[in-house]
C-alpha cells in the first residue's frame, strides 16, 4: 500500500486538520468528538442540515461545510460511519432553534448510528428529522433487504436542502424538499481499479487486466456483476440506461447531472463519459438542466466512474442555482 | 462457580487480544462482502475498552458493561459499533446490581445482549449478519442451564452452538448489512459479524473457564 | 490498460467535446485547428491571455478558460505540445486588438511549437508577447540544458495573468507582471505511481511496491531518484524544502500555496500534504496568503503530488481574489 | 542515377510503414527518457503525410517536401514537430525547381534539411539528440560526395553514419529536449529521435536504391 499519509490511523484526523487550515474562513473542525462545522453555525433561526458518514469519499461530507450546503459533517474512520456521539455534539452545534436535518446513506452502520444520534438530541429538546438516501439502482430495492445503497443523490441532496435552510424553509417543509429530492436522484457505478482502506493495507478487491465491475458502491465494496472491459460509451449506456429505467425518467424531463469520479479516475475520462451521457439523454428527449463532472462523491483511489439523474422541478433548479461556499462545490459567491 | 467481576474483566481483557490478533482475517471476510473495515473497528473498539479498564474500571458488574457499551458506541462506528454497544447496553441492565453472576445470570445476560442486538438492527436469524452466531447460542445457554448444566457446560454449548451458527451463514444470501447489496454474490462467504460473536462467546468460555486464549 | 475511453486517437477529442457540452455557458470549443475559447471572444480592448500544451493535465489548460483567467487554451495530444496552426488560430480569435501574452511551459516542443506560432501571428499584425513557465526545482537550471520544466506555477500565473487581463494591464504590463509571477514561483513533485499514455498503452515507468518517485514532472516521466516510500510528513519536507531553498524563500514572505494533485491520489491524502505544509512554513514564518489544494496540474492518472509556492506581492494577491469562472476554478461569480 | 518525383513519393510512402512499424520502439525508447510518445507522434505525422500524398501529391519535388512540412507541422507537435517539418521545409527549399536530384542535389537537400533542424532546436551534437544521428549523416553523405562517389555509396555512407551517430547517444548524458531533465539518468539511453532520424536516412537509402524495407 502506498499513500500519502503518516500513519493509518491518523489518516482521517491529519486530513481534517489540512481542510481546517486550508478553509478557515468557512469552516472549523472540532476533535472530540470530531465534527466538521460552518464558521458562523449555528445560524439563529435557520434550520441546520448535516450529513456524515464513513470517510474516503472525499470531498463529501466535511468539503460540502458551508454556507448554502452542509452545517456540519460528521466523519468516521474510512468506510466506518461516524458514532452517535460525533452526530449528537453537531446537531447540538448548529441547532439555531429550528431543528436539524439528518441527511443519511442508507447503510446499516449510518442508519443505527443516526439514529442513537437522533434519540440523543431528541432527549435534549432539539427537534431532528431524518432522511435516508437509497438510490443506487444497482442493489434490488426488496422488503427483504436493507434496501439500496445512498450514494450520488446524497451530494444533490445537500447542495438542494443547504440552499432551501438558507431560504429558511422550516424544518418539515426542508424534510419535505430533502425527500422529494431523494425519490427523483438515481445512480450507477462502475469501478475500473479498486481502492484500499489504509488501515487494511491491501486492496478491497481484485480485478483482472480486461475485467471492470458494474454496479460497484462507494465502499470499495465488490459489485454486481464482473464484466469485460467496455468502452467509455459501452459503460455510459449500461450506467444510464440501468438509471433511466428505474424511475422510470421520460421523455421531457429535465435533469440535474452528475458524472463522478471515484478518486482514481482523469478528469478527461470523466468528461469523456458525460459527452456520451448528454448524446445518450439527447436522443431520449431528456433535458439536462444542470450538471457537475468531477470527483464529487469517491471512494479513495478507485478507478471508475458513477452516473447520477435527479429529475428536477423548477424549485429544485432554483436552489440548485443558489450562491454555495464550501471547499468542494462554490458558485455565486 | 460464579463469575465474578475478575472474570468479566479478564474477558474483556482476552477480547482485547483476541481482536487485536483476528484483526487481519475478521477484515479479509469483510472485504469480500463488505467494505474491509470490520476488524480494524472491532480491533479499534476493544482497544478502546482496555485503556478505559486500565484507567479506570468502575466498581460492579453493571456499570463495567454500561463502560464497556459507552466505548463501543463511541469508538467502533460502522453497523458493529451500534450492536455491540447495544449488546453490552442491555447485558449492563441484565446484571443489575449483582456482585457476580451465576449460570442463570449469565445465560440470562447473553439472552438480554442478543435480544439487543435484534431489535437494534431489526434483522433475524438467517439474513446472515451477527445474529446467526448469536442467537443459536443464547438459545444453546438456556437450554444447557434448563437442563441443569453447568457452568462449563453452558458456556461450552454457547460457543460450539455460536460457531456453527458463524458457519451456518457461509451458504447464506445476506438480507441485511452491506452484504446484502451482493445479492447473490454473497453467498459462499462467511459473514464477518457473525465471525466476531463466535469469538465473543468463546472468549468468554475460555475466560470464565479459566482457559486463556 | 483500462480507460474510460472510447479509442485512444479520440481521447482528446471525445474529452473536450464533453467539456464544451458541460460548459456551454463558460467556452467554445473549436475542431479544426482544435483549441478552447472562451464564449464571448474576442473581448474588444482587452489583451489576450493562452495558453497550452499537451493534453492528460486536466483541468489544465482548457478547465480554465473562461472570465477571469485564459482567453483561450490550445490543447495538443496527451503529452504532446500542441502544433502552431492550433496556436495561431487561437490567438487570432481571442485579439480584442491589444495582442496577446503566450503563457508556454518550458518543453522543447512547447517552445518551439509557440515560436512558430507567434511569427506566424506576428506576419498578420497581432501582438504576441511569450513568457515561459520554467518553476520546476527538480530540475537543475543550467546554460547546458534546456533548463527547467514548466509545471504548478503555471496555473498560478494563468489565474492572476487573466485578472489582471481583465483589469485592463496592456499587453507589456501584463508581460512584465506574469515575469514576475514566474520569477517568484517554484515547484516540485513525487510520484508514488506511474501513469499511462492511452496510445501507448503501458505505464510510462514501474516502481516498485516499496518505491517512490522525487522530482517528476507532469508527463509521467521518471524523476531525478528512486527511493524508499515515506510519510506524508518526510514527502512535505522534502519537496517543500528543495522549494524553498531554491528561490530561496525567506522568514516574513508571503505565499500562494498550491498542494496538487497528480489526478489518482485522493483529496484525502492532498490535505493531509498541506496540513504538514503548513505547519511546516509556519514553523519558517512564512504566511500562506492564499491556497489551492486538490487537482489542477495533473499526469492522467498518476499518484502523487506537487507542492508549488509563489512569493506573492499585494498586486498578485488582489489579482488572486478577483473573480473567476472557469470549469477549473470559480469563485466571485 | 538520379532520384526523382517518383522515388520521393516511395521514400515518403516507406516512412509511413517504417514509423507504423516502429511505434512501439520509439515509444518504448521515449518512455524510458521522455514522455512516451514519440513513436506516436511520428506515426501520427507520416500516416498523415501518407493521407495527403494518396489524396493530391503536389507536382514537383519542391511543392511535395513543401506538403510534408506542412503536414508534420500540423500533425506531430511534441518537439519533433517543429523539427520533422522544419527539415522538410529547408528540403523544399534545397529542391527549389530541380524536376529531379542528381547525388549533389541529395546531399544539398540532406544538409539543408540537418542545418534547420539545428537552427530551430538550438542544439548541437552531444545533446543527445536527432541532430547526433543527423549531423554525422549529412556530413558522411557530403564526404562520400566530395569522393566522387555513388548515390549508392552517399546514402549507404549517410545511414551508416547516421546508425552510428544514434547508438553514440546511448553514454550520452542530455542536454536538450526532455531527457535533460533526468540528469545523469538519462544516461545508458538510446536517444527517441535520433533513432527516428537514423530510420529516415536509411528509409531514403532503401527506397532510392530501389530496395523496399
Ligand atoms: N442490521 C443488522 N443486524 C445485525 N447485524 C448486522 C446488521 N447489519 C450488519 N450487521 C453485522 O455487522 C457486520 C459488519 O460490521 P462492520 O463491518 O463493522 O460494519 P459496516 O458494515 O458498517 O462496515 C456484518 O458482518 C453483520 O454481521
Ligand atoms: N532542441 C532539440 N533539438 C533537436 N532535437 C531535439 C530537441 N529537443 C528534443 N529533440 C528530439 O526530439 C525527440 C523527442 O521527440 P518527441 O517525443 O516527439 O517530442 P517531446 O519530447 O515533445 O515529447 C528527442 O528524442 C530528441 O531527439
Ligand atoms: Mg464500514
Ligand atoms: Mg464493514
Ligand atoms: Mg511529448
Ligand atoms: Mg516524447
Amino acid at each position: 500500500m502506498k499513500k500519502l499519509i503518516n500513519a493509518p490511523e491518523d489518516a482521517v484526523r491529519d486530513s481534517l486538520a489540512g481542510l481546517a487550515l486550508a478553509h478557515m474562513d468557512v469552516l472549523r473542525v472540532f476533535l472530540s468528538p470530531l465534527y466538521v462545522v460552518r464558521l458562523d453555525a449555528p445560524v439563529q433561526g435557520k434550520a441546520g442540515v448535516i450529513s456524515g458518514g464513513g470517510s474516503g469519499h472525499e470531498p463529501m461530507h466535511g468539503g460540502y461545510v458551508g454556507k448554502g450546503m452542509l452545517d456540519a459533517a460528521c466523519p468516521g474512520q474510512v468506510f466506518t460511519s461516524p458514532t452517535p456521539d460525533q452526530i449528537e455534539a453537531a446537531t447540538l452545534a448548529v441547532n439555531g432553534g429550528a431543528g436539524v436535518l439528518h441527511i443519511v446513506k442508507n447503510y446499516s452502520g449510518d442508519i443505527m448510528n443516526f439514529e442513537m444520534a437522533a434519540e440523543l438530541c431528541q432527549a435534549k429538546g432539539v427537534e431532528v428529522r431524518s432522511v435516508v438516501v437509497q438510490d443506487d439502482v444497482a442493489v434490488e430495492n426488496s422488503l427483504y433487504t436493507a434496501g439500496r445503497r445512498g450514494v450520488g443523490t446524497t451530494v444533490l441532496a445537500e447542495k438542494i436542502c443547504g440552499a432551501a435552510a438558507e431560504r429558511r424553509y422550516d424544518l418539515p417543509r426542508l424534510e419535505a424538499l430533502c425527500r422529494r429530492v431523494c425519490e427523483n436522484g438515481r445512480s450507477m457505478g462502475m469501478a475500473l481499479a479498486p481502492c484500499t482502506v489504509p488501515a487494511a493495507g491491501r486492496p478491497t478487491f481484485q480485478l483482472g487486466e480486461d475485467e471492470m465491475e458494474m454496479g460497484i458502491g462507494i465502499h470499495g465494496e465488490p459489485g454486481r456483476e464482473r464484466v469485460p472491459v467496455m468502452s467509455a460509451r459501452e459503460v455510459a449506456e449500461r450506467l444510464s440506461e440501468a438509471v433511466l429505467a428505474d424511475l422510470p425518467f421520460r421523455e421531457g424531463d429535465r435533469v440535474i447531472a452528475m458524472v463522478n469520479g471515484m478518486g482514481g479516475t482523469p478528469l478527461m475520462e470523466l468528461y469523456i463519459v458525460y459527452h456520451e451521457l448528454a448524446r445518450l439523454l439527447k436522443g431520449k428527449g431528456i433535458a439536462i438542466a444542470r450538471r457537475l463532472v468531477g470527483n464529487y462523491i469517491t471512494s479513495l483511489e478507485m478507478a471508475g466512474c458513477s452516473i447520477t439523474l435527479l429529475r428536477a422541478d423548477d424549485e429544485m433548479i432554483s436552489l440548485w442555482d443558489d450562491p454555495v461556499m464550501t471547499p468542494g462545490l462554490r458558485w455565486g459567491v | 462457580m460464579a463469575v465474578d467481576r475478575q472474570a468479566v474483566l479478564a474477558w474483556l481483557e482476552s477480547l482485547h487480544r483476541v481482536y487485536a490478533e483476528n484483526r487481519d482475517f475478521l477484515t479479509e471476510l469483510d472485504s469480500a462482502i463488505g467494505d474491509a473495515d470490520h476488524g480494524i473497528n472491532m480491533d479499534r473498539g476493544f482497544s478502546a475498552v482496555k485503556a478505559a479498564m486500565d484507567a479506570d474500571a468502575p466498581p460492579g458488574l453493571g456499570p463495567v458493561f454500561q463502560t464497556v457499551a459507552n466505548v463501543l458506541i463511541r469508538t467502533v462506528g460502522g453497523a458493529a459499533g451500534p450492536l455491540y454497544g447495544t449488546f453490552f447496553l442491555r447485558a449492563a441492565a441484565a446484571c443489575g446490581e449483582q456482585p457476580e453472576l451465576t449460570p442463570a445470570g449469565v445465560v440470562a445476560l447473553f439472552q438480554a445482549g442478543v435480544e439487543g442486538v435484534r431489535q437494534r438492527g431489526k434483522a433475524e436469524p438467517g439474513d446472515k449478519t451477527m445474529l446467526d452466531a448469536l442467537v443459536p447460542a443464547a438459545a444453546a445457554m438456556r437450554q444447557e442451564l434448563n437442563g441443569n448444566g453447568s457452568l462449563e457446560q453452558i458456556l461450552q454449548a454457547g460457543a460450539a452452538a455460536a460457531e456453527a451458527g458463524m458457519l451456518s451463514t457461509i451458504p447464506m444470501q445476506a438480507r441485511k448489512g452491506r452484504a446484502s447489496y451482493l445479492g447473490p454474490r454473497s453467498v459462499g462467504h462467511q459473514d464477518p459479524g457473525a465471525t466476531s460473536a463466535w469469538l465473543l462467546v468463546r472468549a468468554a468460555a475460555a475466560a470464565w473457564l479459566g482457559k486463556t486464549e
